[in-house]
């Protein structure tokens, strides 16, 4: 937002001209303008505008990718809450659940990583604790730029000290999550956070408020100016302008964020709260509207009310504020004194900031005018739902055989030398030693396993956390790719021994405006439909990032998936590697040498020419998961490893170089 | 033995050392919060790991003036023990109880890993049920574990065996002076340690060496 | 050639060591102290035979490393005597 | 009153920041670069009626809570204009 927007005494915002520039400048094409003045039947003021363009935005509507999502398979027997809620929630058995979603941060951490990676994992834990869950465990998907590109070593550093600065203060363990390194991503880094919370079966809480005059209230930090269009900006390309942009990426207080998680504990013990939602993008916008809508009521907000950090901030820029650590709750009438006690004695600032109403409009006051009155079904649902034309990615060419009669031993070993000291496979310990994964007390496999083992907490059950893709596969074949994605985070999990119950994911993606993108984002949730229709493993939250491009250049399609499963006795759980001498070693599935997409070819052969990836049996995938996991149940395997990037030579390696236990391998 | 956990806002760690504590005392311990001026008598107090006060100005340095820590402090100068873990050290210096300063790690980075330690004094209420020169396992995990403090205090805390416990030599995560990684005071019942014994006193956990700082507290003081 | 660069954040940015503090300084007692902020002092020996010299190279380490330019703003103070 | 402390390591106390940034600089080109030390600045705003009333709460402050006077000095400079 231009310097000029601020008011001077006399004029107010609302009086500024909407002229098309204004409109463009909110992200807003022009007929989505149109039909916002169809919506309101007149032109709309410029808070109204502000507050149509981020409900509408890309990141917070899906509107390219909502036709599309529909079709995932989102249902189980252990489904509690699909997609739609702030988490995903699911029965992990005894009156437990397990609460968790994935969120990307992509655009504010390419700006300034540290601060962009600590407020990613600062609202993902929001998403899950607004659901009344104790985050129990955090991961994080990310990809940076060719290691030899003179930003990455700036973003890496910034990234990860930003994501170990806020999840170590919070006193969540980071338990795991993988890291690439590709060129795609030189302009267009991905940080992508997931959380996991445990729950009650019988105290999860909903964003859905009800109750006529019951009172909205503002819990958590001030309000400043933080992020303002972040909505906006989180889909909005990027050239190379961006660098100048005002300071919008909002910063983070992981201390604030600590005593918001125990005091929003301590209240939801009690029965006092109809509906929580946390302020995320879109700040106190997104969670009124959003709230309101799905309670089918209308809400009435008096931003005089609203604790602000800043002075003399515009009722714009409240509503459209994205200061971290803040919630949005609607209370029992009469609960608020109880309320306000627990969030003074942690020291939060708590504020009644309106009331529900039966209109079905979101009408905003500040400074005893009227300055929004909107209609909150048209704002929460009525963002057009684009069917943006596609074409399909052409079958890729299959890799060519290599002739393999002449190599010898050097070849060989020299081969695993060139892949173990590669930027996909080298030890990632210089990163995840930075990061806290013991905290808690529970953490039974933490990170550089195939997936991370958390203890429910005082019982013998236990979490098991996998984050996955291979974005090459999908840029080669997005239908196989994006089967793969999900067949890998169901493999990883299986050979823990624990049983793969449901998937969050992030879809990162370029331009949907350019039909080959849309092609990848179409063939890529086809792939991992029937990926999750034949494992039983359904999606139970997400969150969609598109417009990942630079200058024009888009990155290679990343459907990132967060798997968690289940272990109901841990004792019996095993780890990737070698436990002791003297066992047979055994090759579950057929190996076909199968070189196309494979790190082989591009760090060994030294060619990046995309051929066509393996392609997934899923039937083969569910028999192989469930044979591994009866042998584990039945303590026949002391190590089980998932054999992925690098094939199994480097899958060999990596299990001997945990317990510096050797192998024999012969090939008949 | 009944033991009090003090929780100031930021600590994130109180729960995890009320598991051995309890696993240890066959008691629940008192958790008592930092706003509180009363604490109840309690033969050891632990200040548990954590970013109190969100390691803000210094670690440990608003947390040092929070009511509750005169009350610490006048119950250690009448003879109760003094455990403080990793944030828990850092308050100890930064209130007096103990010498020198917790500063930054000398690679500027979180370290979270384990490390191998020395027991260089078993004759402590904390590590009685230890071997004199045993080595140990036990994780650390922090930001800030660089113990520093003039030479003169530094020979002073060796002279008088008060570096209970030393990082293996080749093993320092964090740069600090003499490899310290656990100093006591001059009566022995106070401790501080950078490493976690309540993240290392469980199988599962991966072992069992810090157990014994809990089971000996037990021993000694019941 | 001694340098002194004070490191600050740019209005307007959160400061969340800086509302810590102020708290902590209210509850020991010290009313009236607001909008407390907290920055980084840096100080430095450069071999510069001008201080223009010295300011340009010093104004060059602050873009590429000492401030975060997105969110803080550098002030550079030479004492060219000592 | 606007004020502001500097709060700097004593002399020959370890700084493992300033160690750091000075090794980085030099990685980054800049030679010539010695004795690199990092400190906290602290900007407060105080209400007292004079600069000698200001002086003495912010030093009772610094002894108190902001400086750690085993390890630190501190520098107080009033701006009693603004």
């Amino acid at each position: 937002m231009s310097e000029d927007m601020t008011p001077s005494e006399t004029t107010h915002i609302n009086d500024t001209e909407i002229t098309p520039e204004i409109v463009a400048e909110h992200g807003l094409k022009p007929d989505e303008y149109e039909k916002v003045v169809a919506h309101m039947g007149r032109t709309p003021n410029m808070t109204e505008l502000g507050v149509f363009s981020v409900m509408w935005s890309e990141h917070c509507s899906y509107k390219s990718s909502r036709k599309w999502l529909k079709k995932l398979p989102v249902s189980g027997p252990q489904v509690i809450q699909g997609p739609g809620e702030n988490a995903g929630v699911i029965d992990i058995g005894d009156g437990d659940a397990a609460v968790f979603k994935m969120e990307s941060h992509n655009h504010p951490s390419f700006i300034e990583p540290y601060q962009g990676a600590a407020t990613g994992v600062g609202g993902i834990m929001r998403d899950v604790f607004t659901m009344g869950a104790r985050p129990v465990a955090n991961m994080n998907a990310l990809r940076f730029g060719d290691p030899s590109h003179p930003k990455t070593r700036h973003l890496v550093a910034g990234v990860v000290h930003g994501i170990g600065g806020y999840g170590n203060c919070m006193g969540v363990p980071t338990v795991g999550g993988e890291v690439n390194f590709d060129s795609c991503y030189n302009g267009n880094i991905l940080v992508n956070a997931m959380c996991v919370g445990l729950a009650r079966t019988d105290k999860i809480f909903y964003a859905a408020a009800t109750g006529i005059g019951a009172p909205v209230v503002y819990v958590g930090s001030k309000t400043g100016r933080d992020g303002i269009h972040g909505a906006t900006m989180a889909s909005a390309e990027f050239d190379d302008a961006s660098e100048e942009k005002r300071p919008t990426v909002q910063v983070g207080d992981p201390f604030t964020e600590k005593l918001l998680l125990e005091a929003c504990q301590e209240l939801m013990a009690s029965d006092a709260i109809i509906a929580i939602q946390d302020m995320g993008a879109a700040g106190l916008t997104s969670s009124s509207v959003e709230m309101a809508d799905k309670g089918g009521v209308g809400i009435e907000l008096n931003l005089d009310k609203v604790p602000c950090r800043e002075t003399h901030m515009t009722g714009y820029e409240m509503l459209l504020s994205e200061s971290q650590e803040r919630m949005l709750m609607v209370l029992k009438p009469g609960r608020e004194p109880e309320a306000e006690a627990i969030f003074l004695r942690w020291g939060l600032d708590f504020a009644v900031v309106g009331t529900l109403t039966d209109t079905g409009r979101m009408v905003v006051h500040h400074e005893g005018r009227m300055i929004a009155d909107m209609p909150l079904g048209p704002l929460a649902d009525g963002a057009p739902e684009y069917d943006r034309p596609f074409t399909p990615t052409p079958p890729a060419l299959p890799a060519p055989q290599i002739d393999t009669a002449h190599a010898d031993e050097t070849d060989i070993s020299e081969a695993l030398k060139t892949l173990m000291g590669c930027s996909e496979i080298a030890s990632r310990r210089w990163i995840y030693e930075q990061y806290d994964s013991m905290v808690m007390g529970d953490t039974l496999a933490g990170p550089g396993g195939d997936a991370a083992l958390v203890r429910v907490h005082g019982t013998k059950k236990a979490l098991a956390i996998s984050t996955d893709v291979n974005p090459r596969y999908c840029l080669a074949q997005p239908i196989e790719g994006g089967k793969q994605a999900v067949a890998e985070a169901y493999r990883n999990i299986s050979a823990t021994g624990a049983t793969p119950l449901a998937i969050t994911n992030c879809l990162n993606f370029g331009n949907p405006e350019r039909p080959e993108i849309m092609g990848q984002f179409v063939e890529c949730l086809e792939g991992m439909g029937a990926a999750c229709e034949a494992l039983d493993f359904p999606v139970v939250s997400g969150n969609v990032s598109l417009y990942n491009e630079t200058n024009g250049q888009g990155i290679n399609p990343t459907p990132a998936i967060g798997g968690v499963g289940l272990i109901k006795d841990f004792e019996k759980a095993v780890g990737n590697a070698f436990t002791q001498a003297d066992q047979y070693i055994f090759v579950l599935g057929a190996t076909k040498g199968h070189l196309g997409c494979s790190l082989f070819q591009r760090f060994v052969m030294q060619d990046d020419t995309i051929y066509a990836p393996p392609s997934v049996d899923l039937d083969l995938e569910r028999k192989h998961g469930e044979f591994v996991r009866d042998m584990i149940d039945n303590g026949l395997v002391s190590a089980v490893h998932d054999v992925s990037d690098g094939g199994l030579l480097v899958a060999l390696a990596e299990m001997c170089l945990s317990n510096h236990i050797g192998c024999h391998i012969e090939d008949d | 033995m009944q033991a009090s956990v003090i929780v100031f806002p930021g600590s994130n760690c109180d729960r995890d050392v009320a598991v051995c504590l309890e696993a240890a005392t066959g008691k629940k311990p008192n958790m008592v919060w930092h706003g509180d001026s009363d604490l109840p008598d309690s033969d050891v107090i632990v200040l548990p790991g954590g970013f109190s006060y969100g390691d803000y100005l210094r670690c440990g340095s608003m947390a040092a003036n929070s009511p509750i820590m005169k009350e610490v402090v006048l119950k250690a100068q009448k003879g109760a023990a003094v455990l403080g873990i990793c944030n828990g050290f850092q308050v100890l210096t930064e209130c007096g109880l103990l010498p020198g300063v917790l500063m930054r790690n000398a690679a500027l980075n979180f370290v979270c890993r384990n490390t191998h330690l020395v027991i260089n004094n078993n004759s402590t209420p904390f590590t009685g049920q230890y071997q004199q020169g045993e080595e140990v396992v036990i994780p650390v995990a922090h930001n800030e574990g660089n113990y520093f403090a003039d030479d003169a205090t530094l020979d002073e805390l060796a002279g008088e065996g008060r570096i209970v416990l030393s990082y293996a030599p080749d093993d320092n995560p964090n740069g600090a002076c003499k490899n310290i990684a656990g100093i006591c005071d001059a009566s022995g019942r106070v401790l501080g340690m950078m490493p976690h014994p309540e993240r290392r006193a469980e199988t599962a956990l991966g072992g069992e060496d810090g157990k014994r700082i809990f089971t000996g507290l037990v021993e000694a003081l019941s | 050639m001694k340098a002194t660069v004070k490191i600050t954040l740019k209005h307007g940015v959160l400061d969340p060591q800086g509302k810590a503090i102020e708290k902590s300084l209210g509850q020991l007692g010290f009313t009236g102290v607001n909008d407390v902020r907290q920055g980084k002092l840096i100080e430095l020996d450069i071999d510069a035979d001008t201080p223009e010299e010295a300011e340009k190279q010093i104004t060059e380490m602050c873009e590429k490393l000492l401030a975060n330019t997105v969110i803080e703003n550098y002030d550079i103070q030479l004492n060219p005597a000592d």
